[in-house]
């Protein structure tokens, strides 16, 4: 393994909701280029994990440094987004409305004022940016359908596409395989690994098979804190995380 | 979006609709607006009603409607008018000003009515009037208003303030010996005008000015505990007080309420109102408010034969032995038999011709007198001062000995002190400044 | 920017109606079987202006998601810019004759003209108020509101507490704007008689035009790249937020548009009924404005003035030849829209297409997720 | 006039009264009779007078003549001779009590009176009725002499005071006697003196009102008068404050009835219902109802009806709301803007209904004795219906909270609020546990026209002017939140009332409207946010 930079660090971060700990002095260091599967059972504290790389939950104490020195609890979600950290999330949220062509062309990277997309007209550039996205997310025979109108994994790529479309540094993913049929599941496994020939990738997910097929280091979370972290043989050896799965 | 590129031939297709829309369009609307297809008046002649039946004010104006079709009733009993029937036209305005005078314009240019009956409050007069002066027909106004206004196209058969408001204070600084005064009202311009001519009245009267309290509420104000508590207030210091009230409609009842739950007595501050009338009365316990007072023109109570005859027909008319009486009622009433009057002595329900003829009729009120209708468009009145009895019925405790000729233009207001209206000829003007000799607003040919 | 069929139809229709009726008033004889009575001139131009409105309702909820019930006041104080211009017309013809004051003004023995008046003999400066301050209004509510993300019911409770608050004091004869009565009694309009019919017909040419103008605009705003956003933030606010957008700046541009639009449309609509006054700003109306945009097709800018002008066409209608019981029509028909035409009268007209609104608004979804 | 002779030769024997007292008396008699059918300012005062001169005349008549006077059944031929008229309505001769049969409605007028002639026998009731054998009339009697402070009351007050046993009434009377000795010009300055100290010991706003006349004054009783006035004022100025409190709780608490029901229907199920005024106002309808039944049927119960109105109205009302989730919100469920205009078209019809049955006026509903009137608790003024009502408040909202907390029901709705398909998967009829926590709603909100009945107007737009402040108050407490609803309402009502003296009543309403606007724009979900994920997604 190659020693690279430091992408995103978590430091003793604690997020408590109503006197509940979601988060509990969670630390967690992500490298530039990494692609990291967070596994843990239900309320160990992964959403809310992301909610605070989003800015979309503000904790208690701690800090999220991403890059060299930005301190994301400092700033609000657009902020995050356009310093280049995308989010998927764990229900697929795509505008419905919207053509899958809509979709991706307002997920493109670029002026996010009001002004801006009021005169803007979609240059040639655009159009083939969205081809080649919709060609990885081999969607471009849907390309003029309503989102809303397309099957449960197809809604799963196409905010995948969208992710893509941002162009972001890091990519936080939430359950990507969640519904979806086996044959799904392992393209989406390739599609993530191509996607992290360019960009850092943090993957939540319950699918260990999925986990497993991805051959990515794997952190263990329990109770708002890290439980251990390793391959995904080594994490499933440890006595702690087999305690915490399968009960006392 | 796509499928539906236009193209030349769909335009040209699209205008062709355009066109064909814009015939049905028209024909709609003119089909729309006349509902009963205003057949010129064959054998009827039409009256409007401009009273709200639906909002706020129907709880005022939905009785006038009534009364006026109870009118019109009986003068087609009596053969109706110049030989022909007259044909109530009733529509809703709504209690919604800018809808006033839409359905004003209606009734004249559509229904082609004859004269219009309507009205309650100030503003729904204010946004009809340019359209009765623009399309030369005549309204009723039946209710007692802050005057300051002499429309050649309006008959004002309320009382101006002075036929209600001054009375009554005469009343009670030498009946009741009042030395202190609330001034309580809603906030709009009938109490603003009546309390600004109150006000001068009671300082020429050597009242001084911090023995006057004015007090303005919004509308339909229902909690009163402090306003109340403050009268009480202002009442202990020592000097017999009272309060004229101009507060509007629907604030009353809880005003009243609160009065008697925290026992003001009408012995310790009586409170004397210009907005309450036996049509107010009859949603309030009236227990606690026994001898309260109210100035009117008119008293359900009043003791005379016509007014006997007229709650007896109103009475079979509504169907209802407990619907009331009252001021606006009668107000109606004089107005009906003056236009009809006026009507039969032009000859014609041609407005200039009516107009013109109306000044100077005279027919009997319900309280045992004549009502005669004046240059200046308003009527002459009594004026009774009652007491609220348990019953919701009030007892006359005062009359004015004749009758009180209104006073369009008030003398306590420094720009309109000057004026009167007259419009006989060769005068016809509204507001004559008798100072300068000129015309200042509202001359017509 | 492309336009389908339906909206040529309606710019055809509100345009042709217009001028029809205009030139039919002016070139006819008065007892011609053709004639249009002023009368209906006056009420195709109210029409027009509540279509205005119903426009700018549209484009805040049918696209932005923003359920305003405070529109209306945006709309009365458009008209109230325009009704100080008129009152200051009125000049010396006024009951009192008195140069310097309104005669309301007069009458409730104010000395002299208030600061706030200056300026309004100017028509130019009139009319800029009457898009100035709906915008500069809705602008400041709108940053207080959309910043600190105040969306759903909330946000429509509070702008119904701005228009109650506004309503309460315009009723204030302390504030100069002529209190309860309000302003009217107009005399001209650039030197024109508002009551000729004449003004009346180019009144009603005018506010054609202006409507079709608003219509192109929001049309514009609605298939631009900005109208696919505001429908995402429609949908799905926050999701948008993780895409690096702020819904917030394009709720307030599109909710300080709207509120300029309704207020063109009040200024128009002051002349053309002859009085301004504050039930113009009661909740009601602008929960009926709402009403409006639902029985033509909420989202749909066409369905918005189709709406306005159907629902008004039908109070004209049922007040004068129903008038003891139009309520009970009027509220049927809202029930009967809802309930049945969820997606107005112009759903029955179109297939769906992608500009339609979801039914299952997350608006209040918050509400549902709640205990005792 | 023979009679009258007669009658007057019987009187002095029986009385052995002084002739000059009984002349005192004809005059007394003849005043009242000379005034009948008359309106005029000079009959009032001849009335007026003759009433003073008959209360201290001695004449065992006087109380019930004046007591007929009063009930306006006081009659005079035109011989001049005094009629009283009978329950059955015969007449009697007024200063005898015999029958008199033979006179007819058309031989008599009526003697007419005003607030100066009411006064006047309220104060010779009282000074007669000193005496009565029972405790209240007493005390209302003493407080009669109060209030009109005439010294000519002083002898039949002195003697009252030597025969009075109760304390409460014993001192009452010396209050009086004190309000009529420091108007008597010829008291002794002691005496006087000693009387201000009597009122302003008794420190309310009626005896700074005796008290300020004097302070207007020179001399030492004047002195001693403007210090108490003064001392007065400051007492009061502190109850001032505590009483603004209590207005602020009585708005509060009427706008927590009137939003109670809009908590459980808006706060729990999501439904913006626009008609909930209109839930309201036809619980006062049914209260007119109750009351009008009850006044035709059963007199006897007439005193409470208001409390049978309870439980009807919350039928009624809560029987309109299930019909109306069953035909017209079921089927808009998830689309809660789409209520809210359905339910405004709803509203409308409610309205016009009501209209059309009951008619467009104001009815009148009755308050009860027991809810009439105020109490004193110090400087507070406390009018029972407000207090009737605020306590109302809260066991409405008690029993609200305790009806979704421990009822089967309760935690039925609770369950399909929270989370319907679970719900449905246990087994528990979902669409029934609507249609019933929207009646519950309703029926609160009909619960609430009952209180309102009694301090607003019953009419078709009742409902109009409490459903903005009821969505006020919901979103300012916090949506789905009884507590919030509660803190929400009593805040709001005493910032408006604290701000009203300020402000006046429209601006101060304004204020309140703007500080809304803007706290809710600081605190988005209201005053207690519910917090976590589920509402925040």
């Amino acid at each position: 393994m190659i020693e690279r930079d430091t992408l995103l660090y978590l430091d003793g971060v604690t997020v408590s909701f109503d006197g509940f700990r979601a988060l509990n002095a969670l630390s967690l260091r992500l490298n530039e280029g990494e692609m990291r599967a967070v596994i843990g059972p239900n309320g160990a504290g992964k959403t809310t994990m992301m909610d605070v790389i989003t800015g979309k939950t503000r904790p208690d104490s701690g800090q999220v440094v991403f890059g060299k020195d930005t301190d994301l609890t400092k700033l609000d979600e657009p902020k995050i987004a356009s310093l280049g950290i995308g989010r998927k999330f764990q229900k697929p949220t795509v505008f419905e409305p919207h053509t899958v062509w809509d979709n991706l062309l307002l997920a493109l990277a670029g002026d996010r004022s009001p002004r801006f997309s009021l005169f803007a007209r979609e240059t040639a550039a655009e159009k083939r940016q969205i081809e080649s996205i919709l060609e990885t997310t081999r969607l471009t025979d849907q390309r003029y359908r309503r989102s809303a109108d397309l099957s449960h994994g197809q809604k799963q790529w196409l905010e995948i596409g969208m992710l893509l479309a941002q162009e972001p540094q890091l990519l936080l993913v939430d359950e990507p395989v969640a519904g979806m049929t086996d044959a799904e599941t392992e393209q989406t496994a390739v599609l993530l690994r191509e996607i992290n020939q360019t960009r850092s990738v943090v993957v939540v997910e319950h699918d260990m098979a999925f986990v497993r097929a991805l051959g990515v280091k794997v952190t263990v979370l329990h109770e708002g804190s890290v439980l251990s972290e390793g391959s995904i043989d080594f994490v499933s050896d440890d006595p702690k995380v087999i305690e915490v799965y399968l009960g006392r | 979006m796509s499928l539906d590129e236009p193209t030349i031939s769909r335009r040209g297709l699209g205008r062709l609709g355009v066109a064909a829309a814009t015939l049905a369009a028209v024909g709609a609307v003119k089909a729309a607006t006349s509902p009963a297809a205003a057949q010129a008046a064959g054998g009827t002649i039409k009256v409007g009603i401009l009273h709200s039946l639906s909002g706020t004010m129907a709880i005022s104006e939905t009785t006038l409607k009534d009364v006026m079709l109870m009118l019109i009733e009986e003068q087609n009993k009596k053969g109706g008018l110049l030989g022909k029937k007259l044909e109530g036209v009733v529509v809703d305005p709504a209690s919604n000003w800018p809808l006033f005078a839409e359905k004003a314009r209606q009734l004249i240019s559509v229904d082609k009515c004859a004269a219009t009956f309507g009205c309650w409050t100030s503003v729904s007069r204010k946004s009809v009037l340019p359209v009765f002066e623009e399309l030369n027909s005549i309204l009723f106004y039946p209710v007692q208003y802050e005057g300051q206004e002499c429309s050649r196209n309006v008959f004002y058969t309320g009382a101006a303030p002075n036929q209600q408001a001054i009375p009554a204070v005469d009343y009670l600084m030498s009946e009741g010996k009042v030395k202190r005064w609330v001034l309580a009202g809603t906030d709009y311009v009938y109490p603003r005008t009546t309390n600004q001519i109150l006000e001068a009245y009671l300082k020429s009267k050597g009242v001084a000015a911090e023995d006057i309290m004015i007090n303005y509420t919004p509308f339909g104000h229902s909690d009163w505990q402090n306003i109340v508590a403050s009268i009480k207030k202002f009442g202990s210091a020592g000097k017999k007080t009272a309060v004229v009230s101009t507060i509007n409609g629907d604030a009353n009842v809880p005003f009243y309420k609160e009065l008697g739950n925290q026992g003001i007595k009408a012995t310790d501050i009586p409170v004397v109102a210009f907005s309450v009338g036996e049509e107010e009365l009859a949603g309030i316990d009236t227990k606690p408010l026994l001898g309260h007072l109210a100035a009117w023109n008119y008293f359900e109570s009043v003791d005379t034969k016509e007014n006997k005859a007229f709650i007896k027909d109103w009475k079979a008319f509504t169907k209802n032995p407990k619907r009331t009486t009252n001021d606006p009622m009668e107000a109606h009433y004089i107005g009906f038999n003056m236009w009809v009057k006026g009507v039969e002595k032009a000859g014609t329900t041609d407005s200039d011709a009516v107009i013109d003829a109306m000044i100077g009729v005279s027919v009997p009120n319900l309280s045992g007198g004549y009502s005669a209708m004046m240059p200046n468009h308003h009527i002459t009145k009594p004026v009774l001062i009652g007491e609220i009895q348990a019953n919701g019925q009030f007892n006359t405790v005062s009359e004015t000995p004749g009758l009180v000729v209104a006073q369009e233009w008030s003398p306590y207001v420094e720009d309109t002190k000057d004026l009167i209206g007259d419009w006989r000829a060769p005068m016809r003007c509204g507001a004559f400044n008798v100072k300068t000799g000129t015309c200042t607003a509202g001359k017509k040919a | 920017m492309k336009l389908d069929r339906i909206s040529y139809l309606t710019l055809g229709f509100v345009l042709g109606v217009a001028l029809v009726l205009a030139l039919l008033n002016q070139m006819t004889a008065l007892g011609s079987a053709l004639h249009v009575p002023t009368y209906v001139l006056a009420l195709a131009g109210k029409y027009l202006c509540f279509a205005m409105l119903a426009l700018a309702v549209d484009l805040v909820w049918g696209f932005a998601g923003i359920l305003s019930l405070g529109h209306a006041a945006f709309f009365a104080l458009g008209g109230y810019a325009m009704g100080m211009y008129l009152m200051r017309q009125i000049g010396t013809r006024g009951v009192y004759g008195n140069p310097n004051l309104p005669d309301f003004m007069v009458f409730l023995g104010w000395k002299e003209l208030p600061w706030y008046w200056y300026g309004f003999d100017w028509f130019g400066f009139a009319m800029l108020m009457a898009v100035v301050v709906p915008g500069l209004l809705a602008a400041v509510f709108g940053w207080l509101a959309f910043r600190s993300r105040v969306t759903g019911v909330y946000l429509s409770i509070i702008t119904q507490a701005l228009t109650y608050a506004l309503l309460l004091a315009f009723f204030r004869n302390d504030m100069g704007f002529g209190g309860n009565n309000g302003m009217t009694d107009f005399k001209d309009i650039l030197g024109f008689n508002v009551q000729a019919d004449s003004t009346r017909s180019a009144l009603l040419v005018i506010s054609a035009l202006l409507l079709c103008g608003q219509f192109l605009l929001a049309r514009f705003v609605v298939a631009s790249r900005f109208g696919k956003m505001l429908i995402a933030v429609r949908d799905t606010e926050s999701r948008t937020r993780f895409l690096g957008y702020r819904p917030e700046s394009y709720k307030l541009v599109v909710w300080v548009l709207s509120a300029v639009m309704a207020g063109i449309g009040g200024a128009l609509y002051v002349p053309q009924v002859g009085i301004i006054n504050p039930s113009e700003f009661a909740p009601g109306n602008s929960i009926e404005a709402v009403i409006w945009v639902a029985v033509g097709g909420r989202g749909t800018l066409v369905g918005a003035i189709l709406g306005a002008i159907l629902v008004n066409f039908g109070k004209t209608w049922f007040t004068g030849a129903l008038p003891e019981v139009w309520l009970y029509a009027l509220g049927a028909m809202f029930i009967f829209v809802t309930l049945f035409l969820p997606r107005g009268v112009m759903g029955l007209f179109r297939a769906r297409t992608s500009k339609e609104p979801e039914p299952e608004a997350p608006e209040v979804a918050a509400a549902h997720e709640v205990t005792g | 006039m023979r009679r009258i002779a007669a009658l007057l030769l019987l009187i002095i024997l029986m009385q052995g009264a002084s002739v000059c007292r009984a002349e005192g008396i004809d005059d007394a008699y003849e005043a009242l009779a000379a005034s009948a059918g008359s309106i005029s300012a000079a009959s009032f005062n001849s009335v007026r007078l003759g009433i003073e001169q008959l209360a201290v005349s001695g004449d065992p008549r006087a109380a019930a003549v004046i007591g007929a006077l009063q009930d306006g059944l006081l009659y005079a031929n035109d011989d001049h001779a005094l009629f009283i008229q009978q329950p059955d309505g015969s007449y009697a001769d007024a200063r005898t009590g015999n029958p008199a049969p033979d006179v007819t409605d058309d031989d008599v007028k009526a003697v007419r009176i005003n607030n100066a002639v009411r006064s006047a026998i309220e104060a010779a009731l009282g000074s007669l009725q000193l005496f009565a054998p029972d405790v209240p009339t007493r005390l209302a009697a003493a407080s009669a002499v109060f209030t009109s402070h005439n010294p000519a009351a002083l002898p039949a007050l002195t003697r009252a005071l030597a025969k009075e046993a109760d304390p409460a009434v014993k001192q009452r009377m010396e209050q009086a006697k004190a309000a009529a000795i420091v108007y008597d010009p010829d008291a002794s300055q002691r005496d006087r003196l000693a009387a201000v100290a009597t009122l302003r010991a008794r420190g309310d706003q009626d005896a700074r009102s005796l008290l300020s006349t004097l302070a207007g004054q020179t001399g030492p009783v004047a002195d001693a008068a403007a210090s108490a006035v003064t001392a007065i004022d400051r007492v009061l100025q502190i109850w001032s404050v505590a009483q603004s409190v209590y207005y602020g709780v009585s708005l509060g608490s009427v706008l927590l009835l009137a939003a109670a029901g809009l908590a459980i229907t808006f706060g729990v199920m999501g439904v913006i219902n626009m008609a909930h005024g209109e839930m309201v106002m036809i619980g006062a309808y049914v209260t007119f109802v109750v009351q009008q039944t009850m006044h035709a049927y059963v007199p006897s119960l007439y005193q409470i009806s208001l409390l049978i109105a309870v439980p009807m109205a919350f039928l009624v009302s809560g029987a309109v709301g299930v019909a109306v989730e069953r035909s017209l919100i079921r089927w808009l469920y998830g689309r809660p803007l789409e209520t809210l205009l359905a339910t405004w078209g709803l509203s409308l019809v409610l309205q016009q209904v009501v209209r059309s049955l009951f008619g467009a006026n104001n009815r009148d509903v009755d308050t009860p004795a027991w809810m009439s009137g105020a109490t004193q608790l110090g400087g507070l003024t406390l009018t029972w219906n407000r207090m009737y009502i605020i306590l109302f408040a809260f066991l409405v909202v008690a029993a609200l909270m305790a009806a979704l907390r421990y009822t089967s029901l309760g935690l039925r709705m609770r369950a399909v609020t929270q989370n319907r398909r679970m719900a449905a998967a246990m087994g528990i009829k979902t669409p029934w546990i609507d249609a019933l926590t929207f009646g519950l709603g309703s029926g609160v909100a009909g619960i609430a026209g009952v209180a309102l009945s009694q301090i607003d107007n019953v009419s078709p737009n009742l409902g109009q002017g409490y459903i903005i402040d009821s969505f006020m108050v919901v979103v300012f407490g916090g949506v789905g939140n009884l507590w919030g609803t509660t803190l929400g309402a009593l805040t709001l009502g005493i910032v408006n009332k604290f701000l009203e003296p300020v402000a006046g009543a429209v601006l101060g309403k304004i204020v309140v409207l703007i500080l809304l606007i803007l706290f809710v724009q600081r605190n988005p979900r209201g005053m207690f946010p519910l917090k976590g994920r589920a509402v925040e997604s």
